[in-house]
């Protein structure tokens, strides 16, 4: 018989995580890993709870920051870059292969650079991941404007709309999915790049916190630090799937 | 009374969606002779596609049978190879594959049955050529125009020459005089096989023109109203349109199938 | 009755694999207040490339176009294209907006900003289409009938003189465009538009036109015209047995054939 | 307006095509170049093109082995990962219920910087080439996969259909319908895996790698070599060119 899909979709991965989480246990206890190489989940639980109150808040704090202003300049920035360069066909030809070739690069080269142009300084993060997300949103935007159905085209034009309304009226809804596969994508190349420049820049922040932790083998710590890492990388990801089911609900 | 070749006997379907149950079907009884040329026409929503889904096995009906040739279908008891190799299925839009040739288009049902290709080369050529489409033999289906591929789609529905052949509308998409051409090729297809041929339509002239007997069904739910004898001789051809009975026939299905006041459209 | 909108030697070329292909070749044709003219012609023959020259969608490369005595330059300016209900070959809808909002863009352009005064147009609009009461749906749940019916209340909004239509109802299914052609005859019969409609199907041309044009295969010019002398009432009770209709249809078809064979489709 | 005759000759298309954004590249190198001098910046601090061009060719030998490792360690992790991709996204879309169970994990999966591992497998593993190709694998197979598990299951209905007409069986329906017709969605899944791939690779190289052109920036910069840090960089850049162009190029072969 069919089960309800609704139930299995929800419990089915939380049984999944489960058994991950038994099989590292069994793989501890079995093999009795030692505790600097791979803690036991318990001993991760415990660090997590006994530091949060402490390092672990203030260094999510910090990573946030990071992430949600890099984030938020660098959306309306590709956007903007997008929008402009769709309306001249010489623009996109010129600037698409420029932007996805800035989005090939690993923004994280770039960071021992600015520290000696900059030094040490936590803006230097947003820096970095304001670089790594644009490209990203610009390239996938863009793509969405170049291709407007023809018929919509000619409706616009039956209705004497001028060049920006018609871009605002039908262009960008119609780009919307487009629009939203580069914000997903921008969202996990944002964390990615908070998390290594927390890494080499250091200041505060959970990737510089497993990177201390790990360096002084405070393993359960490190992976306490990993695992709210993972959470904000998700949740990042979550919110802006939720927003795109609000907006894009044609398709 | 003997069994005929197919028999329908009163089958139901009932379709189930989240949300609430669909009666597409109620209470269908139909027969199909062995050779017979059918037609059954009704509203877009009456269950035709439905029926025909359920001869070629790929709907199973909530109730009633469905027997083919002595062979009564079973939900658990798959057909026989030689079973499914009876049925040729056309669609209404022809979805050639895109990524293979016209002519392997055409052989996708004998790769399917695990047939020998060599050896229907020459059937597939001639088939082709038939309705001169074999200078297309080795072009994509993105070169070739809606008419050529409804006739491509044809074809390989009668590339294992089956004895049955279900038609789900078509020739809907195409415009008259393209349509006028490839009924008359399908009438010689029929004359010279000898297949048993259903054929769906909404266009109630083209069943007239093309079939020995029409199936007129209603939607809400899907029922049949009437089984009416079409004899305007074995000769069909076009100039038949002009004529005063092939004129009586149309109005009196037209008719059948009633004034659909605005609210029902589907 | 002063023409209405007249076409004089209008030409139209594209290009094709590096030389230019001529599809519009001198068509002259002229309509008057409130008639219901059909343009017939194989596929391929230009017919959408005219009305979409006549919508001022595309340029056209010669010729005049008087419409409502205003002579419009190159391009049809904007006002003129006020006065113009466009429906389109596929529904054309916009899929993100609801159906409301979709019969009310015409308005939004043409900048009335009037709320109550454009619920009102959108409303009356509706209930001619007999939609009034699937306004809050999006294109995605209704059929394609119903599709359709949205694009021509979208056309009738803007209380436009002329109303074009190209092949508004060639993706449709025999039985919903027979209702169609119906609900369309009653909508010019009560609003008194003059309508200029594009089909490839015989049955739909006469049963809407007063005068049926054919055109040539590309390059293409008016060929033939039939004059329907059928009156509204006589249209709408059962057509198919009309005598006139009948005559008139199997001269349709023989003209049609007789244009030389189209090319291979 | 473009006029016809432009483009129809191959050449010409190639430079309709190639020419704007070299053209912006080298005005963008430009304004670099006279900024540096302008506000003469110290070249320590930000190298100019000219030099980095010089740095180009002067340390390509001493640069090869880092050159090799990263190319190397980038390409295995990446086709790693679109194998990987792809053969749980078959299993994916034949098993509705695998399918419930694993996607929203996998989801999750693509989220997760695997950057901040690297210094844990350093622990385990040592710090040999394999963490990077892990890393890459775990962070880029998830693209590939989600890409091609919606390509599958939004095979086209009618095309499918005929499938079940001909009675045909999974493994056919697969390589006859469901694959062919999904490839544009795996191929977007492998554009996507590849940018994921350079990213972290090279993440990987500065967060903690001994080997590649990652870490040898940090070298150089120590040295306050800036020119030649910003060759590495180069030589990145066009790794990751090379990668999205041969996949753009094999997909343009797919007729459909």
């Amino acid at each position: 018989m069919k089960i309800n899909s609704k139930a299995v979709n929800i419990c089915a991965p939380i049984i999944v995580i489960i058994l991950l989480i038994i099989l590292w246990q069994i793989i501890c206890t079995v093999t009795n890993i030692s505790f600097h190489v791979l803690p036991k989940p318990g001993e991760v639980g415990t660090a997590l709870v006994e530091n949060f109150r402490g390092t672990i808040l203030l260094d999510t704090m910090a990573s946030v920051k990071v992430m949600l202003i890099g984030y938020c300049i660098a959306v309306p920035l590709g956007f903007v870059i997008a929008a402009i360069s769709s309306q001249f066909t010489l623009a996109v030809r010129s600037i698409m292969p420029v932007l996805i070739i800035l989005m090939l690069t690993p923004m994280a080269t770039l960071v021992p650079i600015f520290k000696l142009f900059w030094g040490v300084d936590p803006t230097l993060k947003i820096l970095i991941v304001v670089l790594q997300c644009t490209p990203v949103i610009a390239v996938n935007s863009l793509s969405g404007f170049i291709y407007v159905p023809e018929a919509k085209k000619e409706l616009m034009r039956a209705l004497g709309c001028r060049k920006w309304e018609s871009f605002f009226r039908v262009t960008v809804p119609n780009a919307m999915p487009q629009i939203f596969t580069g914000l997903k994508l921008g969202c996990i190349l944002c964390t990615i790049a908070a998390m290594s420049a927390d890494i080499s820049v250091g200041q505060g922040g959970l990737g510089y916190r497993i990177q201390v932790a790990s360096s002084l083998s405070a393993t359960d710590l490190a992976y306490a630090a990993i695992v709210v890492a993972a959470i904000l990388g998700v949740a990042l990801y979550m919110i802006v799937s939720v927003i795109e089911s609000r907006i894009v609900t044609w398709k | 009374m003997e069994k005929s070749y197919i028999s329908i006997e009163n089958v139901s379907k009932v379709f189930q969606t989240r949300k609430h149950s669909i009666a597409a079907l109620k209470d269908i009884s139909m027969r199909f002779e062995k050779g017979e040329f059918v037609s059954i026409v009704g509203p877009s929503g009456c269950g035709k596609s439905t029926i025909i889904r359920m001869v070629d096995d790929i709907i199973k009906p909530t109730e009633g049978s469905i027997t083919v040739d002595g062979f009564t279908y079973d939900n658990n008891v798959p057909l026989s190879s030689e079973q499914i190799q009876k049925l040729g299925f056309i669609f209404q839009i022809p979805n050639l594959y895109p990524w293979f040739t016209v002519k392997e288009n055409v052989m996708l049902p004998l790769k399917i049955y695990g047939k020998d290709l060599k050896e229907y080369d020459e059937r597939a050529n001639s088939l082709l050529d038939g309705v001169g489409m074999l200078e297309y033999a080795n072009a994509y289906p993105a070169e070739i125009s809606g008419g050529m591929s409804q006739r491509i789609g044809v074809i390989r529905g009668m590339i294992h020459s089956p004895d049955i052949l279900m038609m789900d509308e078509p020739y809907g998409a195409l415009d008259e005089s393209t349509r006028e051409t490839l009924n008359m090729e399908l009438l010689k297809i029929w004359k010279d096989t000898g297949t048993t041929i259903i054929f769906i339509t909404h266009n109630v002239e083209e069943a007239v023109l093309l079939s020995e007997r029409v199936y007129v069904m209603e939607s809400h739910p899907g029922r049949v109203i009437a089984d009416i004898k079409i004899d305007l001789g074995e000769e069909r051809t076009l100039d038949l349109i002009g004529e005063e009975r092939f004129g009586e026939y149309c109005t009196e299905i037209e008719n059948l199938i009633g004034k659909i006041e605005l609210a029902k459209i589907k | 009755m002063s023409d209405f909108y007249t076409l004089t030697g209008i030409k139209k070329s594209f290009e094709g694999k590096g030389e230019l292909i001529h599809v519009l070749d001198g068509i002259d044709l002229s309509i008057r207040e409130k008639e219901f003219v059909c343009i017939m012609g194989n596929s391929g023959c230009g017919k959408s490339t005219l009305i979409k020259i006549m919508e001022g969608i595309i340029p056209r490369d010669g010729g005049e176009i008087i419409f409502d005595g205003i002579s419009p330059g190159k391009q049809v300016s904007k006002e003129l294209q006020k006065k113009m209900g466009i429906v389109f070959q596929g529904d054309n809808l916009l899929e993100w907006l609801t159906v409301y909002k979709n019969v009310e863009l015409p308005l939004k352009v043409f900048g009335q900003k009037d709320k109550a005064e454009n619920k009102a147009k959108v409303m009356e609009a509706l209930e001619l289409v007999g939609l009034q009461n699937y306004w809050d749906c999006i294109p995605r749940e209704l059929s394609g009938g119903m599709r359709q019916r949205t694009s021509i209340a979208r056309a009738l909004v803007s209380d436009p003189d002329i109303l074009m239509l190209d092949q508004p109802f060639g993706a449709l299914d025999a039985i919903t465009r027979k209702t169609l052609n119906q609900e369309l005859l009653r909508i010019w019969h009560t609003t008194q538009k003059t309508c200029v409609m594009i089909t490839n199907n015989e049955n739909e041309a006469l049963y809407l036109g007063g005068r049926v044009l054919v055109m040539s295969n590309s390059p293409s010019r008016i060929v033939h015209e039939i004059e329907v002398p059928l009156t509204y009432e006589e249209r709408v009770n059962n057509l198919a047995l009309n005598p006139i209709y009948l005559k008139l249809r199997t001269e349709l078809a023989r003209i049609v054939r007789s244009l030389d064979t189209p090319r291979q489709n | 307006m473009e006029n016809y005759a432009l483009k129809n000759k191959p050449i010409m298309r190639l430079l309709s095509t190639g020419l704007p954004p070299v053209v912006l590249i080298i005005i963008l190198l430009a304004v670099w170049q006279i900024a540096c001098i302008a506000g003469n910046i110290p070249k320590w601090m930000l190298a100019r093109p000219t030099d980095v061009g010089v740095a180009l060719t002067a340390d390509f030998k001493e640069l090869l082995p880092d050159i090799l490792s990263t190319y190397i360690n980038i390409i295995v992790g990446f086709l790693l990962a679109v194998a990987i991709g792809l053969v749980i996204a078959v299993l994916i879309s034949s098993f509705s219920l695998l399918s419930a169970a694993l996607t929203p994990l996998i989801i999750a999966l693509c989220c997760i910087p695997m950057v901040t591992l690297v210094p844990m497998m350093m622990l385990v593993l040592g710090t040999g080439p394999d963490v990077k190709i892990i890393a890459i694998i775990i962070q880029a197979f998830p693209l590939v996969n989600l890409n091609s598990v919606v390509a599958f299951i939004n095979v086209n209905p009618e095309r499918l259909e005929l499938m079940k007409s001909l009675k045909a069986n999974k493994v056919q329906t697969f390589t006859q319908c469901i694959f062919p017709d999904g490839i544009h969605g795996v191929f977007t899944g492998i554009r996507l895996a590849s940018i994921m791939a350079m990213v972290t690779g090279v993440a990987s190289e500065i967060v903690g790698g001994k080997a590649g052109l990652g870490s040898r920036i940090i070298y150089f910069i120590n040295f306050s070599k800036t020119a030649d840090a910003f060759s590495c960089i180069v030589y990145i850049a066009v790794l990751g060119i090379l990668i999205y162009g041969i996949i753009s190029i094999v997909e343009r072969q797919i007729k459909w």
